[in-house]
Parts: C-alpha cells; structure tokens; sequence
C-alpha cells in the first residue's frame, strides 16, 4: 500500500475535501495556526508512511480499545493508513515466531527512524517475569526496541506513569517508559484509556512537521493537556457561585451543580475530556453526573480516595487528640516548674531597705 | 549596699505573672505605642518606643517563664540580661517614662505597658539601678517623712497662717472626722493656698475634717522608684494614720502619683483592703457639687484650659469632675486637643521630675504640651496635681511663655464667698 | 515525588502532623503563659468591673481618637489585612468545606470572584504593612528576624491560594500543594512566634480592660 | 446518533454562558485588518473561533454584525459543513459539523473564495480524465 496516502484514502471513498476539513478540525484541537491544517493536509498527503512498531505491556487493552474503537472510524482509521503499523500484538493477523519476525524485521530496516509505540507499565520485580513476551522480559524487549526508535509515544497512564499497575502497593515493581529510557524523545499520552484525538493529534503533528508537539513538564503535549478539567468544565459556573452537589441524588446533582465536593478530581487533573469528551463528542464523564477520577495523573489511584473532595484532608484529626494531650501535659509541667520558680523568688525575698537601693 | 543583679532577676522572676506574660506574648511590634508617648513624638528617636523600654524584663520572662526561651538561652540564642544592659535602660525606663499611660491607652492588643514598667522598676530598683534623684526623694521620705524634707512643724506653721488669715480652724489629730486630708510636700512649700482651700470649702460643706501629724505628707516616691518594700513603709504611716483616727475617706491632695499610691496600689502592699476610702481632692469636690454644699459666687472670665493629670484620667478614672466643677466659675473655658482621656502628660510623673539629667529631654518632651497650648492659647492653665503644676511652670519659663498655672481647688475655693466662722453651711 | 504524591502527602500526613504540632503548641503556650496567675487587687473597686474586658476586646479593635492620623499604615493596613485574611479564611467555599469537614459546622460562603479580589487586596495591604515595616523607624528598630519571617509566613499561604486559584506560575496541583504546605507551615509556627497574638490578644485586652473597669477608666 | 435514541430525559441543559465576554469586538477590527491585507496583497486569513474565549453571545454578536451575505455553500464531507459569506464581501463563516451534527471548528476565513470550495489541480484532473474516458466511449 505504498504511494501518497490522499490516493489511499480515495480509494476508500475518503475525498480530499473530507481530509481537509479533518486536518483543519485537528489543527484546530492542537491549537496550532488555521493556517498549519492546510500545510497538514498537504504534507500528510504526500508522505511516506512511516514505520510504527506498537509494544503492549503489563496493560489492559482499554487503550487499543479506546483507538480502534473511536468514534468515526473511517476517519481515525485514517491514521493508521498515514503509518504502517509493522507490528501490534492484538491486531496483526501473524502469531508466534512469524510476529516475532515481523518485529526484527521492521527494527532492522527503519532503524533510528521507527515510531514505538508502548502502552502499559513495565514490571522490574522478580527481574521482569510478572510481564514476559516469546520469553522475553518487557523490560528486555523496550530497551531494545528503544534503541532504533526515533521517538517513543508511552500510550496510557500505565506507560507514561506506571498506572494502575504501580498503585500501592505496586506489587510487580510497575515503573513508566520514561522511568527506563532516558535518551530519547517520549510523548506521554496518559489517560485510563487516553482520548483518542489526542493519539491522532500527535502523530499528525509528527508526520507533517518531523517533531514532536510541544510538552509540558510530564511530557505531555500540551496542546491537550494544558489546561485542567476544571478550566475548561461546564459546570464551573456553579463551582464560582458557591453551588455544589453534595450526594449523587440530592436537587443539586439533578441541577447539574459542581461535583467538586463528591470528589471530583477536574482541578488537578490535566487533560482534554470537557472539550474533546468521548463516544464521538456524546458526553463525558463529569457530564453524566460522575466526578471526575483524574486517570490521567499521575499515581491517581493513590490519591485520597475518588469520592472525598479535594479540600478535604484525608484523616487530619488522627493525631489531634493525642497532641492535645502532649500538648496540655506539656503545658501543665512547664506551668508546675513555673509556679515552683516563682514561688521560690518569693520565699527568697529579701525586704529592701533604703541601703538596698545602693550597690 | 546590697543591690545586685542576681537581686534584680530574682525580684523580676517575683513580679512577672500572666498579664506580663500575656502582654509579652501579644505584641506584634507594630510600634503604635511609640505614636502616642511623646518622649518618641518629641525626639523621633525609637529607642524611647514603649515597648522597646521593657526588652530586659522581656528577656527575662521569655529564660525564666518558657520552655522555648529556655532552650534559646542555653543554645545561646538569646543572651542573659546584664547589669550593664540595666544601666543603659534606666534612661529608658524612668528619665523618659513618666507612666503617663498613653500606650497602655492605645495598643491595639491590648498591652498595659505601664503595668510592666511599674514591674520593671521592681527589678531596676532591686538591681542598684534606680536614678540617684528619685532615690534621694525615697531617702528623704522614709527617713525625714517628705520627700522635700517638709517636717510637722512646717505644716504647723502653715496651719497657724491659714487660721490667722481666713479664721477658719484647722484640726490636726481629731479624731472621728469624716475626712482626713493628706498634703503633698510640693503643696506644703510651693502651693500654701491649697490648705487654706480645702479649709474654705469643709467649713462651707459642713463636714467634719483633720490632719494628721503622723501622716501628713501624702506622695509616695517608692511607687515612683518602684519598689513595693519601700512604697509600702510609706502608705503605712497613712494607713495607721487614718485607723488611728477613725477617718471614713482619705483624701488624696492635689498630686497624681500619691493617688495611684493610695487609691490603687495602697491595699496591696499592705496586704488587705483598707477599712476606709480613699478619694482624690476633685473627686471629693465633685460629689460636695452634686450634694449641693458647693457653693460658688462669681466667675473667672479670661480664657481658661485644663491639663488632666494622666494618674487622675487614664489611671483613675477621674475626668467629667473637673470639668463640671471648673465650668462653676469660668465662664471662657476652653479644652484643648485630646484633652480628657487622651491627654498628653506634663513630661514630668513618675518621677521623672525628681530626675536631675534627664531635664533636657523632658524639656524636649515637653514641646507636645506647648503645641496643646499652643492650638487653644489659653490665659491660664488649670490642673489637679501640684507635680503636673511645677513641671509645667518650670517648663513654661524655659520656653519663655507668660502662662500662669493654678490649682484647680484653690480656683474653686476663690470663688467661695467669705463666711463667718461656724455660721450655717446652708447659705 | 510527583506533583499529586506531594499533594497527597501535604493533604494528608502532612497536615496530621501541622494540626498535631498545632493544638500540642496552642495548648502547651496558653498554660504556660496563663498558668503564672496574678494577684487578686485588694484595691476597692470605683464600680464593679462588670464587662469592661469584654469591652476592650471588642473596642481596641478601632484606633483611639487622634491615633489614626498619627499611624494610618498601621491602623488601616492593618485592619484590611486581618479582616482580608478573616474574610479568605472563613468565607471562601473551599475553606468552608474544609471546616465542614473537620467540625461539621457550616455557613454559607462568598462568590469565589469576591474572594478573589479580597485576597488581591489583602495581599497589597500587607505588602504596604512591609514596606511601612522597612521605612518607619520605630517599626524597623523594633523588628527582628522573627517578624520578617512571620510575615513571610502569613503572605505565602495568601499568595499561593491565589495563584493557585488564577493558575499563576505552576499547574494547579503543585500550587495547591504548596499552598496547603504553606498553610502547614503557618500552623507549625503559630504558637511559637508573636503570631500567638491571634490567641493571647483575648487575654491581654481582657486584662487591660478589667484593670481599667476597676479604675471606672472608660474602656 | 444522537442523544435523542436513548432514552434520556435531561432535566437540564447546561447554562448558556451569560453575556457577552467584550473580546467580539476587536475581532471586527482583525477581521478589517486582514480584508485590507487581502486587497493589497491577496493574501487570505483564517481566524480560529474555537481557539478564542467567546461566549456563544459573543459568536451571536458577531454574526450579527457582519450579517449574512450571498452565497451559502454546504459541504457533505463526513458531517456536513456550511461555508457561508457573510454581508460583507470576501468574509466567509466556515463551520464544521460532525456526523453527528456538533460543531467541531468555526472559522472566519478571508478569501475571495473558500480555500475548501476551490478544486484541487490533481482532482481536477482526475475529473479531466474521467471525462475524456467518457467522451471516447461514446
């Protein structure tokens, strides 16, 4: 299937005006210049497909489930025609030694030029045998599938931060990519599973400008992740009048009010749901009436429980009555030693005559 | 000959309790205690900031008093208070410092600042630090009975000369009298006409009254130094004076801290309530003025004003009296800015007059009074406290004003009209 | 230590710790310092005493005559920022929930974009207090090291709140996580520093008070 | 699909966002700026509206304002999409619909024409080939 990719696409009845109107929309999305969808659409157009070589780890699917299964297929579709997908376990037909082949192959003839793709955590305990492909550990596998590849996406937050494998009390040794690679350019595209305009987003960018977009402090692109849900949610109108739900049922659920104090997570949580949303643009989670559970931060599992809001400390009274305690004992030893003292300086004293006065 | 630091800390450690403690722990160094004493607003020098003046005492508290303060001290965070840091602060804590009370009037946490330095003094005083002139008035009161060296037969004379002039009486040692008044030596040998005023107005009022020839002299130069020893010897020559006599009020003379001596301090430092009253000479007037055995005849019409005595307002509590009973007899009287609770001090209490090297700066200090005068221009100048009139009088020559000073009774005793001796109150 | 770890720790055991050295050193200080007693006045009384400490907390609260001119900065800087602060504290609905949560009291909070601006002022107030701090001679002789820091101490939990609320400098999650560290910290010193005035003040006006009630000194 | 298949009763809609933000205004004044540019130059502009902070009274606004024009152009291309000039001349008001019918993108594109209604050289020449192929068999 070699050749421009806008004759690929017109053979599956995709035009040229539909490819244009989707690069204009995906320009739009990555915040990038109305003018860059143009320069997009010709440059994807025209190129050669790059190599993509996908590496499923210690992972759940949810991710693959999330891309192949998005919400216009055709159009997303499209983007796994820009690229040859030399190698993915759960959708290439081969099995066995010939996947294991394909893989070699496609690392020896697009060395340094390859795009890996990796989603799902890789275990380090027991040296990597919670996680072992053709009995090879995972660990094993990335670092030398790493070494060829010009770039690496961790797809996921298991790939970009460990995820729910590495949640307390991380029982295989679960670290991210980038725990591990440190000499190559990584996009981390977290999320439990991540949206997939965002995986499209970036390869586009990829394809038409040869770079990487640009990143934030966690490697994530920040077209998609530079704001909070909370920036960019619905609902925070409520959350600035003071207007909060405070059960799943109460008036204040019903009215659509902030979730803010049932847990939601949106204010701390980067990521691009509220205006991308899912199943096609139908809805999201926040919008049918559930907090938000920041899966795209990192180490969310751990982080003080789903439904306990945010300004809400975990435990914070746990030591109090102790202290109280110390404290009052503390308090009343010193005033003990105060009140000895003081009565010592009086029993001492001396009454001062007019001599006294004088040194 | 005995006084020494180790004395010093040990009476300070006596004298500190929970309202120091408290006060100590409040501030918040905001440095509005400064704004309103005026050897600050008369200098703007701000070591002489109110609460800067106790840093020793402060010291003290926080090694002896807290756990934290003891643990600075021993890691040497915090140095131990010297004998020669005490000698520094006596400047501070008696030359510009007459308890005037303005700070403890406005700090915003609430801080009784003059409570502490009176504390202070404790400590000051134990340590051999007190000033060599207030000293001497200690000296000469404990010994000769006054702190200008006014003996018996001094007031004697005076009371021959009062009787002579005006043939009223004057009782010495009745017993049974209503009212025993007491004198301040500044009265006994600057100010004669305040006997012959309260002579006039008891004789109008038809009260029963005497001196006392064991307790004539009234001011207390050991609250002044601050020493409670010694203060007490003092307010004990009083106290036995009274019950001796059976008097049911002492009244205080014309002078601030012989007040604050008696009227607040008097009870505890003998250890248990007095068996009698005490009130001020004005506050005596004012309750004859509301009975109706004042009686007054004609007024004062040039342009008066009235300087509070700060032990008799912010103190005492004394200050809608003298204004009721000047406005009896003057017809021009007028106040002057802050006057009543917020007046400004004559820079010379507490002491601070008995103080030979520290005139420069109460001169200096005293410029705040001038410009009270100065915004109102008065012909003469009333108060109620023989201190507060000498210091202003000295200061008014020093900066060459023509303003005469007066005593507020003696005003009051003026306007009485002359009346046969024993004829009937009742006029 | 990423951001939501640190955020979590701060919201967690951090804060478990910053309340325990808090409550321990509140209640530790207040028997130190009240336990030294004083004794009863034997003086009699002009009139009973009657509230006139009540009174005092009430009224230092507002300059005496004549002192506002004299120290505006302090009085009016000063003012704005307690009540600045009180207003942050206590009427911004996340701040509510929080003491919801601990004691089960509730009342209603202020529109975020009011406390927003209270904060804006608050914080210009006590930059003011500063500057006054540095330039007034009697408050830069009377400060020392722990003054420059308590205030550092009280403006950071300010300052962090709000940009974390503006999303101001760094993500969210670092800023809340620094703001409540911030907070903790304050905790953590309160009791040890001048900033134990928020409790002493009760006290030392209430004495100032009952002294000049007994006088009949007008409180 | 659209939400009306399943059967969810929404007991409220979200809350149009109140007012206008203020930001409607200087756009007229890039929107002259760029019309300027296009004379002199013949240089076209696109303005991102889903990329700019506008309340959806802002976009009410500005229709409104810039009125409508002539020429509607409507584009079936996986959603439909309307390329609409506006009543001022060279203006275009692009919006992009997906199959579900939400809008996806708004433009305001200054052109003489839509860069997306002009015909591409290579289909053009498809469309030449095709035709010649027709015209042969005849």
């Amino acid at each position: 299937m070699q050749g421009p990719l806008i004759d690929t696409l017109a053979r599956q009845g995709i035009t040229r005006r539909t490819f244009l109107k989707y690069c204009a929309t995906l320009a739009s999305m990555m915040a990038l210049p109305p003018s860059a969808g143009l320069a997009m659409a010709e440059a994807i157009a025209a190129v050669r497909r790059p190599s993509v070589i996908w590496l499923p780890f210690q992972e759940c699917t949810g991710c693959t489930e999330s891309i192949t299964r998005s919400h216009s297929p055709t159009l997303e579709g499209m983007i796994f025609d820009m690229i040859s997908l030399d190698y993915q376990e759960t959708l290439m037909a081969a099995a066995g030694f010939q996947a294991e082949e394909a893989l070699h192959n496609a690392m020896k003839d697009n060395m340094g030029k390859y795009l890996l793709i990796v989603d799902g955590s890789i275990p380090l305990g027991l040296d990597g045998a919670y996680s072992c492909i053709g009995g090879r550990s995972n660990l094993e596998i990335l670092k030398e599938a790493a070494e060829g590849a010009a770039a690496i996406i961790a797809m996921g937050s298991c790939a970009s931060f460990g995820g729910i494998p590495k949640a307390n009390p991380n029982p295989t040794g679960a670290v991210s990519v980038s725990d591990i690679i440190k000499n190559k350019p990584i996009v981390n595209i977290p999320g439990c599973p991540p949206i997939p305009a965002v995986i499209t987003g970036v390869l586009a960018h990829y394809l038409t400008f040869g770079t990487l977009p640009e990143l934030d402090d966690k490697k994530r692109p920040k077209a998609f992740y530079g704001e909070t849900i909370h920036d960019r949610c619905y609902r925070r109108p409520f959350y600035d009048q003071g207007k909060f739900a405070k059960t799943f049922d109460d008036e204040g659920a019903r009215r659509g009010w902030c979730l803010f104090e049932l847990g939601c997570k949106g204010p701390v949580t980067y990521n691009a749901c509220a205006t991308e949303k899912w199943n096609g643009g139908t809805s999201w989670p926040v919008e049918s009436g559930h907090g938000c559970l920041g899966c795209s931060e990192p180490d969310f599992w751990d982080a003080g429980g789903f439904y306990k809001a945010l300004s809400m400390p975990a435990d914070p009274l746990k030591i109090a009555s102790a202290a109280s305690v110390a404290g009052a004992a503390a308090g009343v030893a010193i005033s003990v030693a105060n009140r000895a003292k003081k009565g010592a300086a009086r029993s001492a004293h001396e009454t001062t005559g007019l001599a006294d006065l004088e040194k | 000959m005995s006084a020494t630091l180790e004395k010093g800390i040990r009476v300070l450690k006596e004298v500190i309790d929970a309202p120091i403690a408290s006060y100590f722990n409040s501030c918040v160094h905001c440095g509005i205690c400064a704004e309103a004493c005026l050897f600050y607003t008369e200098t703007g020098d701000p070591q002489y900031t109110p609460i800067h003046k106790l840093e020793p005492l402060r010291r003290v508290y926080e090694q002896e008093y807290t756990l934290l303060g003891r643990l600075k001290k021993m890691v040497g965070l915090s140095r131990a208070v010297t004998d020669d840091e005490l000698g520094e602060w006596q400047e501070l804590v008696y030359n510009s410092c007459t308890l005037c009370g303005r700070c403890s009037a406005v700090c915003p946490v609430g801080n009784d600042i003059v409570y502490m330095v009176r504390k202070f003094r404790e400590g000051m005083s134990a340590s051999g630090h007190a000033p060599e002139g207030i000293k001497g008035a200690v000296n000469r009161t404990i010994t000769v009975g006054s702190p200008m060296n006014v003996k018996l037969p001094a007031v004697q004379a005076q009371m021959k000369h009062v009787e002579e002039d005006y043939g009223i009486p004057i009782p010495l040692d009745a017993e049974g009298a209503e009212y025993m008044v007491m004198l301040s030596s500044m009265e006994i040998m600057n100010f004669p006409e305040y006997l012959a005023a309260v002579a006039k107005i008891m004789h109008q009022a038809g009260k029963s009254w005497t001196l006392c020839s064991t307790a004539f002299e009234a001011t207390n130069a050991g609250i002044q130094i601050g020493n409670s020893d010694l203060a007490r010897v003092i307010v004990s020559r009083i106290v036995e004076g009274a019950e001796k006599l059976k008097v049911k009020t002492v009244i205080s003379p014309e002078c601030g801290h012989a007040y604050t001596a008696l009227r607040w301090e008097g009870a505890n430092l003998i250890g248990r309530p007095f068996t009698f009253e005490v009130k001020h000479i004005i506050e005596v007037l004012g309750e004859f003025q509301q009975q109706g055995l004042l009686k007054t005849k004609g007024f004062e019409t040039d342009r008066l004003t009235f300087h509070d005595p700060c032990q008799l307002v912010r103190r005492g509590g004394v200050i809608q009296q003298p204004r009721t009973l000047l406005n009896m007899v003057a017809k021009n009287f007028v106040e002057m800015p802050d006057a009543g609770y917020m007046n400004w001090c004559c820079s010379g209490g507490g002491g601070a007059s008995a103080i030979e090297e520290g005139e420069e700066l109460r001169l200096q200090a005293f410029r705040k009074k001038k410009s009270q005068f100065d915004a109102v221009k008065p012909d003469r100048v009333v108060t109620a406290c023989a201190n507060c009139r000498i210091v202003l009088e000295e200061s008014l020559e020093h900066y060459q004003m023509d303003l005469p000073v007066i005593g507020l009774t003696e005003m009051i005793a003026e306007h009485i009209p002359d009346q046969a001796p024993h004829a009937a109150t009742k006029s | 230590m990423n951001d939501l770890q640190f955020l979590t720790w701060v919201r967690g055991g951090g804060l478990d710790i910053a309340v325990g050295i808090f409550l321990l050193g509140v209640l530790w200080r207040l028997f130190e310092i009240y336990s030294l007693g004083r004794k009863p006045d034997l003086s009699a009384p002009r009139h009973a005493s009657g509230a006139s400490g009540w009174h005092t907390i009430f009224r230092r609260s507002i300059p005496p005559p004549g002192m506002l001119k004299r120290s505006p900065v302090s009085y009016i800087g000063g003012g704005i920022f307690h009540i600045g602060l009180a207003v942050i504290v206590f009427l911004f609905v996340p701040h509510i929930l929080l003491i919801t949560n601990l004691t089960g009291l509730s009342w209603p909070g202020l529109p975020s974009q009011f406390v927003d601006l209270v904060a804006v002022v608050t914080m210009a107030a006590m930059v003011v207090v500063l500057v006054d701090r540095i330039k007034n001679p009697v408050k830069r002789f009377l400060s020392t090291f722990e003054d420059w820091f308590t205030w550092a101490v009280t403006f950071l939990p300010v300052l962090t709140g709000w940009l974390a609320v503006q999303h101001l400098l760094l993500p969210y999650t670092m800023m809340l996580a620094l703001h409540i560290l911030s907070v903790e910290i304050l905790l953590v010193v309160l009791p040890f520093t001048k900033l134990f005035h928020a409790f002493t003040l009760f006290g030392s006006r209430w004495y100032n008070g009952r002294v000049n009630g007994h006088k009949g000194v007008p409180v | 699909m659209s939400l009306d298949a399943i059967p969810v009763h929404v007991i409220n809609t979200p809350p149009a966002e109140p007012g206008l933000s203020g930001n409607a205004l200087p756009l007229l004044r890039e929107i002259s700026e760029l019309l300027r540019h296009l004379l002199e130059t013949g240089a076209t502009g696109t303005i991102d509206l889903s990329a700019l902070p506008l309340t959806p009274a802002d976009l009410e606004w500005l229709q409104d304002k810039l009125g409508e024009g002539e020429i509607a152009v409507t584009l079936q291309a996986n959603g439909e999409s309307t390329l609409n000039e506006t009543a001022c001349s060279g203006v275009w008001w692009v919006v992009h619909r997906n199959t579900q019918g939400a809008v996806t993108t708004q433009f305001i594109e200054v052109a003489w024409v839509p860069e997306l209604v002009k015909a591409h050289p290579q289909d053009v020449k498809i469309g030449q080939e095709s035709l010649e192929l027709l015209i042969s068999d005849l």
